[in-house]
């Protein structure tokens, strides 16, 4: 593996910090720190850290996708009409539908950004409203409720299995599989050539419009199972679910040092990133500090780690003189 | 490529060549020009409420306080930044405005408030960017929360409202009473005015188009880069305070959530008039008819009681096509030309 | 350095072109290039820029398609889709700017795009990393496999490309210009490992446009002029001086012009500019009508310290005197108004915004001057566009064409224009004819002639011995961040500056 | 110079009858049409409280006769995009608003101007402020409902309890009022063991409430029930109390729509809520429109009007006036009222 130890210091001071904010939340409201209310957190945050490893491989390319809070709605409605239509649907051909919807709406930012050559920020600028606006002018704007889905489809994820709730699970298994395919598979480490050097990607045979079609569909099949998983929680779809939300899972990935700069970026940075806006967002409440107060914190924690990020991401300035020569020279 | 002829017949080889780079640009405005005529027609047919001089005044108060952002955006995207947190600071502007006129301050007073807590905020942003030189899009992501987490924390669980009809008659007001000219669409035409000259006509301009299109080798070349761009977040910090005084005075009220979503729509207006992410490229003439564009299919589209969502779906189709087709067209005509030969 | 080529006549060449054609919208870049290469032997692609030589490259690489005619590897027919498909046939490429990925470890760097899996169908870390040392033991690199890219020098960089090139056991090795950033002891070492490929039956195309090491290394030459192959042979049965007229399509006479050295009063006085940790105590004076050459390997410091004088970064220490009075320079800005200008190294990145126009590239330092208030007058700057066209013979359609458009020689032509149009007292030229073709460098020659019989001064930093000391009235030589000798032009010699720039120690410099 | 829009208005109400009719020229058509034109603006679409009583005013227009109702609302509960979908209507000429407003105050000024226009406005549900609109139609009185809530699940714990309201945004007018009154109601002896331990706000937003209501069970393990006087609250909560396990523990009520609340009663989380029928509030607010539009009434305070199947109803002096009755649903009532809303 990539032997950097820079971000594995990044990592570590990140999971640092958490561990502080949550003795910090732990002291003032001990029962945060019980077992019951980190398993809570886990569950809040499930959602967040997929679509967050979705966003990590497109921001490895160079790319954003704003459309992943849209896409997570549009499937989430779409699953919900078709679960009331068909209520004795299987639970996992739901699922395999909310994939292959998040997947098509994922193609078509791939196809807009990797063959037609729009720059990803417009590209999915365009499609957030307009997965939006579907989602509206397929029902109307009515909002689908838990009486429009069954007991299997809202059951699903918060059904446990050995102890763990499904919607765990499924973070798990999505975090394994990402951090496999980023670490060793070809086509996962070509990522961070794509996005390190595009030229050079491109001298080395890899064909970037086929990695960008890939990661869209990644981050587009990630929102579509998301959108059920949130649908089915909170068991209601209407147009605005999740909106605005493409910028706390943007700001995860910031938090986790994924850089936008493209080529920089891990599975677990990302997952702490999640985590720990899946903190703050869980022990606000808890300690009865107004939610208000959240969206400050987002912000200051986001210009923090950046700050963080940008002093230790420096690199080296070249050292030509050698030691004894600088100290004669040093500074006055 | 033929030797460059150093003989007096060279001045007419250079009159008569347009730079290709402009000629582009030329041609984007053009469409652009078309889309705005496509657009007015349409209108005209759909409503029999369209050209009614009234109508139109009303219809531009709804975008002249994004219109008057999305000009110092232009500039920043110009130079290969951009800044994401321009509602926040909307929002916390509307806060200070609100706070200073429950202590009874004047209209005049209030505005310059306005004024310089939007430069103070685009001071902070331009600090971090040009000062520490960290990406912009994430130092704007982060401010853009932490902005509007003030506002929010500040503001609470209520609304300031109680502002005095002088102050209101900022953003309700009309520049001449026939034909009715809004305040806010006067200010932004007479900005658009001086950022086009500004950019198309001085030294400033130039600076701006040589850091969007290579910031070392503008640096290079004696300009402050760094200057350049914390003076353009300074910019950009400053309109957003006019925007949200005159935003403020229009509808008399500051919630936490004022002006919500406004930095998409803003992107949206300098996008679809031909700025590029990439650095470099754009005209402000362009970012004005796009802006009319925008207007004239959102007010048309009301009149027929489209909802709010649909014509955002009908904005960015436009805005995907627009941004396609000559990338499209480009490619068809390669293919074209390597194929015939 | 004895290593006989292995050659046999009777074996179908390695690489076989015939009748190579490339059209680009508009212009034929090449047309009927023919030409083969030989297991062991090392071929000279030369040519001036704009030859079309980069093209070729890329066609044989797979990057471009070719329009017409036939590449045949070991006698059969192929069409190369990708990059990829050039690496199946055995054809890999070291560019002249390293193409590689700085995040990224060296393993990756050599594997990427070819990366050996498991059974698993994961990658095989352990495999490549063991395959990649074994590599860089041959080339007695001095880091590991898993040594981030990113520390790594542009020398060290360069041995990973030869690396990858190895790991694919490529048979033809294309080699663009590699030295044109290596410092005279890194094209030693270069030069060695070449020598190695050739012995292990490689055949290698090398690019480049020092002659110099085309007669040490090469057995044969190719010569392209304007797109078409003007001729080929044995460097054994040619003199520089015909492959120059080859080139050019005419004979240059001597290289470097003749200068009546009239040196004037001192203007620019340094002493003791120093930075933390890239050069210390850099003191000379510079007179009105001198060129002062400024010799040292590549990261011996000279580049930023000329830099921190132009105020593109803070010195720590050192006073600046022009004409005897101490001057601050905070910015390039203050640096212009003092009267100094630079002209950068890299062309591409720090010289030249290629989507300008020749008028809005030439005005860029001085846009004050070509405006009147805030107001740019364009009348004003075409006809300060058009003296520097004329005065350097710049080739272009029209002075409102995108610097993009023109050769490389030209734009350099134009970015030392941008810097003539400041009326510069003092001029410093940072590599001024790095990678520009013949006629190019004669015309930049020339020019710094013709400047110091005006009074202007000149610093001229160059990693090409000849240009120094043809040059230049006295020489500083740079290592280790120091001054470690002061020659005038009657004592210069190559070997006295050559050793002065290597250090008593053996440096390794990274 | 700018002039106040007062101004503006005495020119409009002066010499603005000419130059309306003058921009009018083109289709003289419209202004002599006899049908009434009622525009009904709701704070966001998709709402199906807003849908019923939609139903409701629809039914009014058919009573009326001749009365054309145009439904709409922005598709985000902001005042800005809530005031461009106004002026889209006023541009379109209706006869009448009514409207549900996302900010009394910050419609004020729009309203002013449609009324300046000859349009009348009047809101329902929701209210604009006073001198913004000609009436308010409004839900049963304050205290009613605020007394209510604490009773209904005052019967719920039998008197016993910690207790905790989860409220809409902080700044709705609706939720804010109906805490004081219930906090009123709590001040009487029989509440002495049910405390009230919290006000927290989910602003409407589902994750958001479900969040709210999860932080409150940490923060106070003893809680039995959570009021949540908003259809949006009432649902998080309630999920939120199912997904802890804490059914027959903590017990929620407040208000909501039957069809949405009956699984989490069917489910024993919900023994009872109410609401009043917001077809009863559509149909009130399009009748007096349509009243007044045709001079039959005046919406002036302190007169009474004769409203359909809801007989007479009185505008109090605050120009409001109030529905008569609130639904209450337990057990017995649920099945028949979730089939209609």
């Amino acid at each position: 593996m990539n032997g950097s130890s820079i971000l594995k210091r990044r990592e570590a001071s990140l999971a640092l910090i958490i561990v502080m904010v949550m003795a910090a939340v732990g002291v003032r409201a001990p029962i945060f720190l019980a077992p019951a209310t980190q398993l809570n957190v886990l569950i809040d945050t499930s959602i967040l850290f997929m679509l967050v490893l979705g966003q990590t491989v497109v921001l490895l390319t160079r790319g954003i996708d704003l459309s992943v809070a849209a896409n997570l709605a549009l499937t989430g409605m779409i699953v919900g009409l078709v679960a009331r239509a068909a209520p004795g649907l299987p639970i996992a051909a739901v699922i395999g539908l909310a994939i292959a919807v998040g997947l098509v709406l994922g193609l078509i930012n791939g196809f807009l950004v990797a063959v037609v050559g729009i720059p990803p920020i417009v590209a999915t600028l365009g499609t957030l409203a307009i997965y939006r606006g579907t989602i509206f002018i397929l029902d109307g704007g009515a909002w689908l409720t838990q009486a429009d889905m069954s007991k299997a489809f809202l059951h699903f994820p918060n059904a446990t299995l050995l102890g763990l709730p499904h919607m765990v699970w499924l973070a798990i298994v999505v975090s394994i599989a990402m951090w496999v395919f980023l670490n060793f598979t070809r086509r996962g480490r070509m990522l961070y050539a794509v996005g390190g050097n595009p030229v050079a990607a491109r001298y080395c045979g890899i064909d970037l419009a086929r990695q960008q079609l890939l990661v869209y569909a990644i981050s587009g099949m990630i929102a579509g199972l998301c959108g059920y998983l949130w649908v089915s929680r909170y068991g209601i779809a209407y147009v605005e679910l999740a909106s605005g939300y493409e910028m706390t899972v943007i700001a995860a990935c910031v938090i986790g040092g994924v850089s936008f700069s493209g080529g920089i970026g891990t599975v677990p940075g990302a997952l702490l990133g999640g985590l720990f806006l899946g903190i703050i967002a869980n022990a606000l409440p808890v300690i009865g500090v107004s939610p208000f107060w959240q969206m400050a914190i987002s912000g200051f924690v986001i210009l923090t780690a950046v700050i963080v990020n940008a002093r230790t991401d420096k690199p080296a300035s070249k050292i030509i003189l050698s030691e004894a020569k600088r100290a004669a020279v040093g500074p006055r | 490529m033929s030797q460059f002829s150093s003989s007096p017949e060279s001045g007419a080889v250079h009159a008569g060549a347009a730079t290709r780079l402009r000629g582009l640009l030329l041609r984007w405005e053009t469409a652009l020009v078309l889309l705005l005529a496509a657009a007015i027609a349409v209108n005209s047919v759909i409503s029999p409420y369209f050209l009614d001089i009234y109508n139109l005044s009303d219809a531009t108060t709804n975008f002249s306080e994004q219109a008057i952002v999305a000009l110092p955006m232009t500039l920043l995207i110009l130079v290969g930044e951009i800044d994401l947190s321009v509602a926040a600071i909307i929002a916390v502007v509307s806060l200070a405005i609100g706070v200073c006129s429950d202590q009874g301050m004047a209209p005049y007073g209030l505005m310059l408030v306005g004024l310089a807590v939007g430069a103070l905020c685009g001071a902070f942003n331009g600090a971090l960017v040009a000062g520490l030189r960290l990406p912009s899009i994430v130092v704007t992501i982060g401010t853009m929360s932490l902005f509007r987490g003030i506002a929010q924390v500040a503001l609470g669980d209520q609304a300031i409202t109680n502002y005095a009809p002088e102050f209101q008659s900022f953003g309700q007001g009309y520049v001449v009473s026939w034909p009715p000219v809004p305040n806010s669409f006067a200010l932004f035409l007479g900005l658009a005015l001086v950022f086009g000259v500004v950019l198309h006509r001085t030294r400033y301009g130039r600076a701006l188009y040589a850091i969007g299109n290579n910031a070392v080798a503008a640096r290079f070349s004696g300009l402050n880069v760094a200057r350049t761009r914390f003076v353009l977040f300074v910019m950009s910090g400053l309109l957003c305070g006019l925007a949200s005084v005159l935003l403020t005075a229009r509808i008399g009220s500051t919630r936490p959530n004022i002006a919500t979503g406004w930095e998409l729509s803003i992107v949206t207006m300098v996008v679809l008039g031909g700025v590029s992410f990439e650095g470099g490229k754009g005209t402000i003439p362009g970012v004005v008819l796009a802006i009319f564009i925008l207007g004239t299919i959102t007010w048309g589209l009301s009149l027929v009681n489209f909802a709010g969502i649909e014509i955002s779906v009908v904005i960015g189709a436009i805005l995907i096509v627009t941004i396609a087709a000559p990338l499209v067209l480009k490619r068809l005509a390669r293919r074209f030309a390597s194929g015939s030969s | 350095m004895t290593i006989e080529p292995m050659v046999d006549s009777n074996e179908p060449p390695v690489l076989a072109l015939s009748g190579v054609c490339k059209r680009f919208p508009g212009m034929t870049v090449l047309q009927g290039v023919g030409f083969t290469l030989r297991r062991g032997e090392v071929t000279a692609l030369i040519g001036e820029n704009g030859a079309g030589k980069s093209t070729l490259v890329k066609i044989l690489t797979g990057i471009y398609g070719l329009d017409e005619g036939e590449i045949c590897v070991g006698g059969q027919s192929v069409h190369f889709a990708s990059a990829r498909a050039a690496w199946a046939a055995g054809i890999t490429a070291i560019h002249q700017e390293p193409v590689m990925f700085d995040e990224l470890s060296v393993a990756e760097n050599v594997f990427m795009g070819h990366m050996s899996v498991t059974g698993a169908g994961l990658v095989d870390w352990r495999g490549m990393q063991d395959r990649t040392n074994e590599i860089l033991h041959l080339l007695e690199a001095g880091f590991s496999a898993t040594t981030p890219l990113k520390l790594l020098g542009v020398a060290e960089k360069h041995l990973v490309e030869i690396a990858r090139a190895l790991s694919h056991d490529s048979r033809v090795v294309i080699m663009d210009e590699p030295t044109a950033a290596l410092s005279t002891r890194e094209v030693d070492d270069l030069i060695r490992i070449v020598g190695r490929l050739k012995a292990q039956g490689r055949a290698i195309l090398f690019i480049s446009h020092k002659f110099e090491e085309i007669f040490r290394i090469a057995d044969r030459w190719v010569c392209l002029r304007d797109g078409r192959q003007v001729g080929s042979g044995a460097i054994a049965d040619v003199t520089s001086a015909d492959l120059v007229k080859l080139m050019v399509g005419r004979s240059i006479g001597n290289v470097f012009p003749t200068r009546e050295t009239a040196v004037g009063e001192p203007t620019l006085q340094v002493d003791g500019l120093s930075n933390a940790t890239e050069f210390a105590d850099l003191s000379f004076v510079l007179h009105k009508g001198e060129i002062l050459g400024l010799y040292g390997l590549v990261g011996s410091g000279r580049s930023e310290a000329l830099q921190a004088l132009f105020g593109l970064s803070r010195p720590t220490r050192g006073v600046i005197r022009i004409d005897g009075k101490v001057v601050a320079i905070h910015s390039p800005a203050d640096a212009i108004a003092a009267g100094l200008a630079y002209v950068p190294e890299d062309r591409q990145t720090q010289g030249a915004v290629l989507a300008f126009s020749i008028v809005e590239n030439v005005t860029l330092a001085s846009l004050r001057r070509h405006s009147s208030g805030a107001f740019l007058m364009r009348d004003r700057e075409t006809a300060t566009a058009r003296s520097v066209a004329e005065r350097f013979a710049v080739k272009a359609r029209n002075l409102d064409q995108a610097l993009g458009d023109l050769s490389g020689g030209n734009q350099q032509k134009v970015v030392i224009g941008k810097w003539i149009a400041t009326n510069p007292r003092i001029l410093i030229l940072d590599e001024p004819t790095k990678g520009i073709d013949i006629g190019s460098k004669a015309a930049v020659h020339a020019f710094m002639a013709e400047l110091t019989a005006a009074g202007v001064a000149i610093i001229l930093i160059s990693s090409e011995l000849p240009e120094v000391m043809g040059m230049s009235d006295s020489i500083l030589v740079m290592h280790e961040g120091r001054v470690v000798r002061r020659l005038t032009r009657a004592e210069a010699t190559p070997e006295l500056i050559v050793t002065a720039a290597a250090g008593t120690l053996e440096s390794n410099v990274a | 110079m700018i002039l106040h829009r007062r101004d503006i208005l005495r020119a409009l109400s002066a010499g603005g009858a000419a130059g309306l009719l003058g921009a009018t020229l083109p289709y003289p058509a419209f202004a002599q049409q006899k049908k009434l034109r009622i525009a009904m603006v709701v704070k966001v679409l998709g709402i199906t409280y807003f849908d019923v009583s939609r139903h409701g005013g629809q039914k009014a227009a058919d009573e009326l006769g001749d009365v054309e109702l145009i439904y709409t609302a922005p598709t985000k509960a902001t005042v800005e995009d809530q005031i461009q979908v106004i002026d889209s209507l006023i541009a379109q000429r209706v006869d009448a608003l009514v409207i549900s407003a996302n900010d009394a105050n910050a419609l004020v000024p729009t309203a002013k101007k449609a009324m300046a226009r000859g349009i009348k406005v009047l809101s329902f549900d929701s209210g604009i402020a006073p001198e913004g609109r000609i009436m308010h139609v409004n839900a049963p009185h304050d205290d009613l409902i605020g007394a209510s809530d604490v009773q209904n699940i005052a019967k719920t714990l039998n008197y016993q309890g910690e207790v905790a309201i989860l409220s809409a945004t902080s700044q709705a007018t609706n939720q804010n009022l109906w805490i004081v009154k219930m906090k009123d109601e709590w001040k009487k002896p029989e509440y002495a063991k049910m405390p009230l331990v919290s006000v927290v706000y989910g602003d409407d937003v589902l994750d958001k409430s479900y969040r709210e209501a999860q932080g409150l069970f940490k923060a106070f393990p003893n809680l039995r029930g959570i009021i949540s006087p908003t259809a949006v609250g009432i649902i998080g909560a309630s999920k939120a109390v199912g997904d802890a396990g804490l059914t027959g523990k903590v017990f929620v009520t407040g208000h909501g729509l039957p069809s949405e609340v009956k699984p989490a009663m069917d489910a024993g989380i919900i023994q009872t809520f109410q609401l009043w029928n917001p077809a009863d509030l559509g149909y009130a607010g399009v009748m007096f429109a349509g009243l007044i539009a045709r001079g039959q009434a005046t919406g002036a305070p302190n007169t009474t009007t004769h409203i359909g199947y809801l007989g007479d109803m009185p505008i109090e002096s605050d120009g409001q006036t109030y529905l008569p009755k609130l639904l209450v649903f337990d057990k017995s009532n649920i099945d028949e009222f979730a089939k209609q809303f």
